[in-house]
């Protein structure tokens, strides 16, 4: 797109695209993947005037950016207004992985308390300045596209870059990841083994793996539209499975992306240190195992 | 980089901007008549609490979750915590279970090794800004890396389905193992690597690297058979020898002020530095004889210890052996007769350590009666590193002081980047200050 | 200038809404009818001010238009001949909701909204058909309006690219 | 040797008829010929034969808990003395305890994946300086033996034969991967407690349209040819004849299959009763427990939908288009540029099972189910056909509201479907952007040349699949016919039209066509017309018009009712005011809002159409614009005394192929792309302006 609505004379080289790739909290597991595209590694950075890439350039840029990828939650104030400032930078900006859209297994603090968790890790908390919740770019900035997954798909971040300097629509299923896992000829290991697996619920991008794997999905690609977490979590409990394991199970890497988050909530929670293990709340943390 | 303005009165440097290490933090030098009177390497990832994300979880859920603290050797934090909960539960995997275990590990070594001593270090050495400009004069170098990186990521793809946060990995095995033909598709691609890894042993030997020397406590694994990798007892330069899981009665983790990562320090609150250089060091013998064969044509099994520089080399050198052990794994591979052995939860105390490829990875759970996990503490390489890496600095700072800022500041850079410091387990980028406060 | 009352009875005969009522309603109504003439542009009503008139467009076309500052004078509807314009002549509080423009040069009947308003609360003979007309012209233009409020011809809801 | 013309005539048998044919002589076995027996121990010489044959064989095999259809080498790899337990949501391997090879009913995976492969590569499009090609990928089927049939997958292929080879455009490589294939059928002898193929027709006896017949006893099998290929297979292998014993216990077996399952669901009448409950609250309620997730559709061996999917390299200028398996369960299926024709998951249910139960019969001839049950045990949540289709179209009415049934009419005989299949060849056609007229802001009309004949005879109402490499390919309905060529109007809607309208001269596109029934301007001769548009709809009406002026002595009053958003958004403006010159027809228009310069009327398009004087009973009216639109301007004329028959409108729906076979333009009975877009009101009964159709 940002090729074609800019037409260039035929003959004349298009103004290479100004990529901007940063980061918030998260593992650069979805920033990595650009580097994980070895065959395609060079033509990209042919392609795209990749401008800031702090994990692979020295180069520097505080933008303008025609495209942003940002991978992390936003954990800590000055992230809060990082974003802020990008958003202005960035003509696309484009959320990848589950902790920019959904704001990641860290999300899970959302739940708890966050000084007990802070003090849990360290041992003198005053150093560490830090948010009480870990939440998805789209709560503090309008978000032009969105790559789920924890990580993006390799293939997706292709297909996303690819239609961009091509100047057509990137090809980013929204359905279930059942769909793929049927094209692929596995076998359903929910009706088969009644493995308790997200996949009707999941956005699809992922290939379908951990089916592939012979184990259920674990919704790391988060919600799919029209995600009907209700009728499926009536049906894992049917046969007496507790409660509790159908939470831990959307209490993973985009726990905090509603339907989920309101599916763990419904289900009571999250597990955690309040689990009835009959630990009291201090022990559970183990703040001293830190000294 | 860019330089920064010359204050008045004082003579100080203030630099933003080294890339290329994995992570976001700053070191602050303070000189005074030329000598560094503070180093404080300071690591600014938002905090993301992983030890309290774990609690109450079963095994299972710890191995998927902790693979998220670091999106470039997710399979360490797996590895280090399945060997844990196996170790307290009683569980013996299949051999063949074993070897999968050690071939993913290889998979993540190839594919980490190779993205720092191609993507990330060697620029360096050229004197350029990035692998991308390292392509325009020698994109032969470049396209030979990607594709020992591309081996590397494909190993892991293909036990785990994807190269980052593979879904394979379970307490007792792995949900659904390879078939041999599955694994042989790969065995071109490695070969191909092994060359081009080779080529990469001699073309990083051919560096030229500033020299300085110093004679760190190193630490690491070392194992009866393998090089050290999923198995293996602690041991130091100094004549240190425990079980992985006592690592906590030699080192401790303390909160500096200056940084969100806490800093390791042995129970003398000496610092000590881990991986390659350390393993080559104190393992050596057991890398693979191509490994070896390399490491003595480099000539550089001695400056490896000494010289920060050259942990280059001894990722080259690793790169060389995780390929051929790949290798040897494929080959001599026997579908096990059942993915995964069965298990009963129970409570207890789960530590062990493994190499990951920046170092020793020590994970420590306790688990409660139901066993799900009440207590987690988790120490990565880096900030174990984090100290040794500041002794560095003060005692390689005069060095540099007298060159000029950008060439000062190069030097910084070059040896941090030389620790390979990873990426969210540790710092951003580093905000190098170095202030002369005579 | 004045019609003679006969001609303006035949007028409102043949027009759309007039057709639609009793002849003994039409009779009742012919001493409060005038034929008006306006030059294309002439401004026949301006919207907030009083609404004397009850009128049928006899012939051209007029144009009901709102006032949008930033974009000036927008024209939501024409009257064509045979409908009504100026109902709030008989709706409280009888001011114009609108200002009223002759597009082409236009004839209309006009009914003086006062007197009409006192024949209708006098008669519900007169006042039945006379409201139920009344009642069809403004359903007419209330479904219309729907209609264009969908703005049908546009596509809603591009994507970034 | 086998040759691929008995082949052909083996999986092409006179009597294989529809599934419902099938169950009319359950006891005729498909051929006169003697029934052969196969000892087990002998059984691998099948495998042997086909093999020699160079045929790969695909059979049933254990994998991850579930009895799959595989790649298969023999005897061995066939699941021995395994079973399967099903239930709504669930299923279960159980060992039977008695050595059988086929005492199972069947599983996830059906034979469509071998004939209708999940993804596959169709064309390779260029682009290099504004210059277009597209090649069609070879195909290139692989010779298949399919062993272990059973009677309702059978039926089922049968079901997308009619689908995929007997429509206007048959699809190349199914037709090639089908007649490819050697059919061994299994009769089922262990039903599952979710089959249901004795109510669909569809067995569990083998009565045709195979070209081997197997029934297993404990030491063996009764062999029955049903091709040459058969007579061929059941001599090399060299059976010998059946004992009466054996074919009577083989007969027991089968009956005894049919006995269990009963006849679960009464079809008498069914397709009308869905058909009537259009309007059911139950599809709502179905939609709570609904996951949307397609399951259902993906082990549906007869569900056919696709979708085309792009793949270019970085510089675009080098692309490939696929297909792949989809399903209407998907928000996207029903998408059209800035908009969504079935948002709501009831909408998509209730699509899925009224076309599945009825609306194949109108497309088809057939019953898209089988009653296989595997959309019943492979519904992650066990949601059951069987009955959700009695309480919502049972033979008691089943709680459902009765309502005007939708007409399930035959879209009267078109021109467009007695064109020989040769002239829409699937690849697209290389024309040249000769000129580019900006209309409106937003609208270019794309001047194209071409010598391709099939190009230059199309009718008015047409469309083409206008395409780019690596860009989907929209339809676009031809506004205009040259000699040397034809015009496109299209508007900037989405990433594919923004693309086309930057096209510039000299410049070269690809394009699929003319596609579709164009309007049938014969049954307007000796009438009036009337024809009603808005915004870009005028497009497609233009070239009616064009012909309605050039044989102008044919037709009786002509009238052109035009509305547009503003002024500025009137498409051909300048023709328009032509027009109105003319005194051989009127033409008025309307705007729904303008500036003070306008002196035109303003207002709905259906306001011209109101205090009209003419008499519409002598009247036939094209009408297209949104579908809102052309429901309003319908019952003006329907006012006016235009008949629903004579009301012609043109329909908008997501078309990914353009020729029928990727079915995401499903509107009631009929494919828009190919029945459509142009349709009559009388046609389309209560399919016209319905949410979620």
């Amino acid at each position: 797109m940002l090729a074609t609505r800019t037409p260039t004379p035929r003959g004349a080289a298009p103004r290479r695209p100004r990529l901007g790739v940063v980061k918030f909290a998260s593992c650069d597991g979805c920033q990595l993947t650009l580097l994980d595209l070895e065959d395609q590694l060079l033509d990209l950075v042919a392609a795209f005037d990749l401008v800031e890439f702090a994990e692979a350039s020295s180069h520097r840029s505080s933008g303008p950016f025609d495209i942003v990828l940002v991978e992390g939650s936003i954990s800590t104030p000055e992230q809060a207004e990082e974003i802020i400032r990008i958003r202005s930078q960035a003509t696309l900006l484009v959320v990848i992985g589950a902790c920019a859209t959904a704001g990641g297994i860290q999300a899970l603090r959302n739940w708890r308390d966050h000084e007990i968790v802070r003090r849990a890790v360290y041992a003198d908390p005053a150093y560490v300045d830090a948010l009480a919740t870990s939440t998805p770019i789209s709560d503090h900035v309008t978000v032009d596209a969105e790559l789920r997954g924890c990580p993006i798909d390799p293939q997706q971040l292709l297909e996303l870059l690819t239609a961009l300097a091509v100047g057509r629509r990137p090809q980013i299923p929204n359905e279930a990841v059942c769909l793929e896992c049927k094209r692929q000829g596995t076998v359903c290991v929910l009706v088969a083994r009644n493995e308790p697996c997200l996949g009707p619920v999941t956005h699809t991008g992922c290939g379908a793996i951990c089916p592939a794997f012979a184990r259920g999905c674990y919704g790391c690609f988060g919600p799919r539209e029209a995600a009907n977490t209700g009728s499926l979590v009536a049906w894992f409990g049917r046969d007496g499975r507790p409660a509790t394991e159908t939470a831990a199970l959307f209490s993973g890497f985009t726990a905090y992306a509603r339907p989920f988050r309101s599916a763990i909530d419904d289900l009571g929670g999250p597990p955690g240190p309040a689990a009835p293990a009959g630990d009291t709340p201090s022990q559970e943390v183990g703040g001293d195992a830190r000294r | 980089m860019h330089g920064g303005e010359v204050a008045v009165g004082e003579r100080r440097f203030d630099v933003t901007g080294i890339t290329r290490v994995e992570g976001e933090g700053s070191l602050r030098l303070a000189v005074r008549d030329g000598n560094v009177t503070e180093a404080h390497l300071a690591i600014f990832e938002a905090p993301r609490y992983f030890e309290q994300l774990v609690l109450g979880r079963t095994p299972d859920d710890v191995l998927d979750i902790v693979a998220r603290i670091c999106g470039i050797c997710p399979v360490a934090y797996q590895m280090s915590a399945v060997h844990a909960f196996e170790d307290l539960l009683g569980v013996v995997i299949d051999p063949s279970v074993r070897a999968l275990r050690r071939l993913l590990y290889c998979g993540e070594w190839i594919e980490s090794h190779a993205l720092h001593v191609y993507l990330l270090h060697a620029p360096d050495f050229a004197g350029l800004a990035s692998a991308v400009e390292l392509a325009r004069v020698d994109r032969a170098a470049v396209e030979r890396g990607l594709a020992i990186k591309r081996v590397g990521n494909r190993l892991v793809s293909l036990l785990g389905g994807r190269p980052i946060h593979p879904v394979s990995v379970r307490v007792g095995g792995f949900s659904r193992v390879p078939r041999a033909a599955d694994l042989a598709q790969i065995r071109p691609e490695l070969d191909d690597a092994l060359r081009g890894a080779l080529a990469t042993m001699d073309w990083v030997a051919g560096f030229s690297v500033p020299d300085f020397e110093r004679d760190p406590l190193l630490v690491s694994l070392r194992h009866a058979t393998d090089y050290p990798m999923n198995e293996g007892r602690i041991v130091s330069n100094d004549g240190m020898d425990i079980e992985p899981g006592a690592w906590e009665s030699a080192f401790q983790e303390q909160q500096v002020p200056w940084s969100h990562a806490l800093q390791a320090r042995d129970r003398d609150g000496r610092a000590y530095l881990l991986g390659p250089a350390s393993r080559v060091t104190l393992a050596g013998e057991q890398l693979h004889p191509l490994a070896l064969a390399a490491l003595d044509r480099s000539g550089l099994a001695t400056a490896i210890a000494r010289n920060p520089y050259w942990g280059i080399a001894a990722r080259a050198v690793e790169i060389v052996h995780a390929v051929a052990v790949a290798i040897e794994i494929i080959d001599g591979y026997g579908e096990p007769a059942r993915p995964m052995e069965p298990w009963a939860p129970g409570p207890g105390i789960a530590a062990w350590a493994t190499e990951a490829p920046r170092g020793l990875l020590f994970h420590r759970y306790r688990l409660d009666e139901r066993g799900r996990i009440a207590e987690a503490s988790i120490v990565p390489p880096t900030s174990q590193n984090q100290a040794a890496i500041e002794a560095d600095l003060t005692a390689f700072a005069p060095m540099v002081l007298g060159l000029d800022h950008a060439a000062a500041t190069h030097r910084f850079e070059q040896l941090i980047r030389s620790y390979d410091p990873c990426i969210s387990c540790a710092t951003h980028f580093l905000d190098l200050r170095v202030e002369d406060q005579s | 200038m004045r019609a003679r009352s006969d001609d303006a009875l035949d007028a409102l005969a043949g027009t759309w809404f007039g057709s639609r009522l009793p002849a003994h309603a039409r009779s009742r109504l012919a001493p409060y009818l005038r034929v008006a003439s306006y030059d294309a542009g002439a401004e026949i009503l301006r919207e907030g001010e009083p609404t004397r008139d009850l009128s049928i467009v006899r012939g051209g076309r007029v144009a009901i238009r709102l006032r949008v500052p930033e974009r000036g004078p927008t024209t939501i509807l024409t009257v064509e001949p045979g409908d009504i314009i100026g109902w709030s002549a008989i709706v409280p509080p009888h001011r114009a909701t609108s200002t009223v423009v002759a597009l082409l040069p236009s004839e209309l009947l006009l009914i003086d909204g006062e007197a009409l308003r006192a024949e209708l609360a006098a008669d519900p003979e007169l006042a039945a058909p006379v409201y139920l007309s009344l009642l069809e012209a403004l359903a007419h233009r209330l479904t219309g309006t729907r209609l264009q409020l969908l703005d049908l011809f546009t596509v809603p809801g591009a994507e970034p690219w | 040797m086998v040759t691929r013309d008995a082949l052909m005539a083996g999986a092409r048998e006179p009597e294989a008829g529809t599934p419902k044919a099938a169950a009319t002589s359950p006891a005729t076995h498909g051929s006169d010929d003697p029934a052969g027996f196969l000892p087990r121990d002998d059984f691998d010489r099948l495998f042997d034969l086909l093999r020699a044959d160079g045929r790969t064989v695909v059979g049933p095999t254990l994998a991850d808990g579930a009895i799959v259809y595989a790649e298969i080498a023999g005897t061995a790899d066939l699941p021995d003395g395994q079973s399967d337990r099903q239930s709504p949501g669930a299923y279960r391997l159980e060992p039977t305890g008695r050595a059988r090879l086929f005492d199972f009913a069947v599983g996830p995976s059906s034979w469509k994946r071998y004939t209708f492969p999940p993804r596959l590569p169709l064309t390779r499009g260029r682009r290099v300086d504004g210059q277009v090609t597209f090649r069609a990928i070879e195909l290139d089927p692989p010779r298949l033996a399919f062993v272990g049939v059973r009677a309702c997958d059978i039926a089922a292929l049968l079901v997308q034969d009619r689908a995929f080879s007997r429509g206007p455009v048959p699809d190349a490589d199914y037709v090639a991967r089908r007649e490819a294939a050697v059919v061994v059928a299994v009769e089922c002898v262990s039903p599952s407690d979710t089959c249901f193929c004795t109510s669909m027709g569809t067995g569990p006896e083998v009565t045709g349209s195979f070209d081997l017949a197997l029934t297993e006893l404990d030491e063996g099998f009764v062999v029955r040819p049903g091709s040459d290929v058969g007579r061929y297979l059941a001599y090399r292998i060299g059976t010998r004849p059946a004992t009466a014993d054996e074919i009577a216990r083989a007969r027991r077996d089968v009956a005894g299959a049919r006995a269990r399952m009963g006849d679960p669901i009464p079809t008498a009448g069914l397709p009308e009763r869905l058909l009537a409950a259009a309007d059911s609250p139950h599809w709502a309620e179905v939609a709570e427990r609904c996951l949307a997730c397609t399951n259902c559709t993906l082990v549906c061996p007869t569900c056919f939908c696709t979708s085309v999917t792009q793949s270019s390299d970085l510089a675009g200028s080098e692309a490939i288009a696929g297909r792949v398996w989809d399903s209407c369960f998907t928000l996207g299926f029903a998408r059209v540029a800035g908009g969504n024709f079935r948002p709501r998951v009831q909408d998509r249910y209730r699509q899925w099972l009224t076309h599945k139960f009825a609306g194949w019969w109108e497309q088809f001839g057939t019953s898209g189910c089988v009653g296989c049950g595997r959309c019943i045990t492979w519904c992650p949540v066990g949601i059951d056909v069987r009955a959700e289709l009695m309480v919502v179209a049972g033979p008691d009415g089943g709680g459902i509201e009765t309502v005007e049934p939708l007409a399930p009419v035959n879209p009267t005989p078109r021109p467009a479907e007695s064109r020989p299949i040769s002239r829409v060849p699937i690849i697209s056609r290389t024309v040249l952007v000769s000129h580019v007229r900006h209309e409106t802001p937003d609208v270019v009309t794309l001047h194209l040349q071409t010598e391709d004949a099939s190009l230059l005879t199309g009718r008015p109402g047409q469309f083409v699949m206008a395409a780019l490499p690596g860009i989907s390919a929209p339809p676009i309905s031809i506004s205009r016919f040259h000699h040397d060529g034809f015009e496109l109007t299209i508007r900037a809607a989405g990433a594919a039209t923004r693309a086309l309208c930057s096209l510039r001269p000299g410049e070269t596109i690809g394009v699929t066509g003319p596609l579709g029934r164009g309007w049938p301007l014969e049954a307007a001769y000796g009438r009036d017309v009337i024809v009603v548009t808005g915004g870009i709809g005028l497009a497609p009406l233009r070239p009616l018009l064009d012909v309605v002026l050039r044989e102008r002595e044919r037709f009786g009053a002509v009238r052109l009712l035009y509305g547009a958003r503003t002024p500025s958004d009137r498409l051909f403006a300048d023709e328009l005011s032509e027009l109105a010159g003319r005194d051989d027809l009127e033409v008025h228009s309307s705007v729904d809002r303008a500036g003070p310069e306008w002196l035109g009327r303003v207002g709905v398009v259906t306001t011209l159409l109101e205090q009209a004087s003419w008499d519409g009973s002598r009247a036939v009216a094209f009408v297209c614009g949104p579908e809102r639109m052309m429901e309003a301007t319908a019952d003006v004329l329907g006012d006016l005394g235009v008949a629903r028959d004579r009301i012609w409108v043109t329909m908008e729906r997501h078309m990914a192929c353009g020729v029928g076979l990727c079915g995401h333009c499903q509107l009631g009975p009929s494919f828009v792309c190919r029945d459509g877009p142009v349709f009559s009101l009388g046609e389309l009964g209560r399919a016209f302006g319905r949410e979620g159709w």
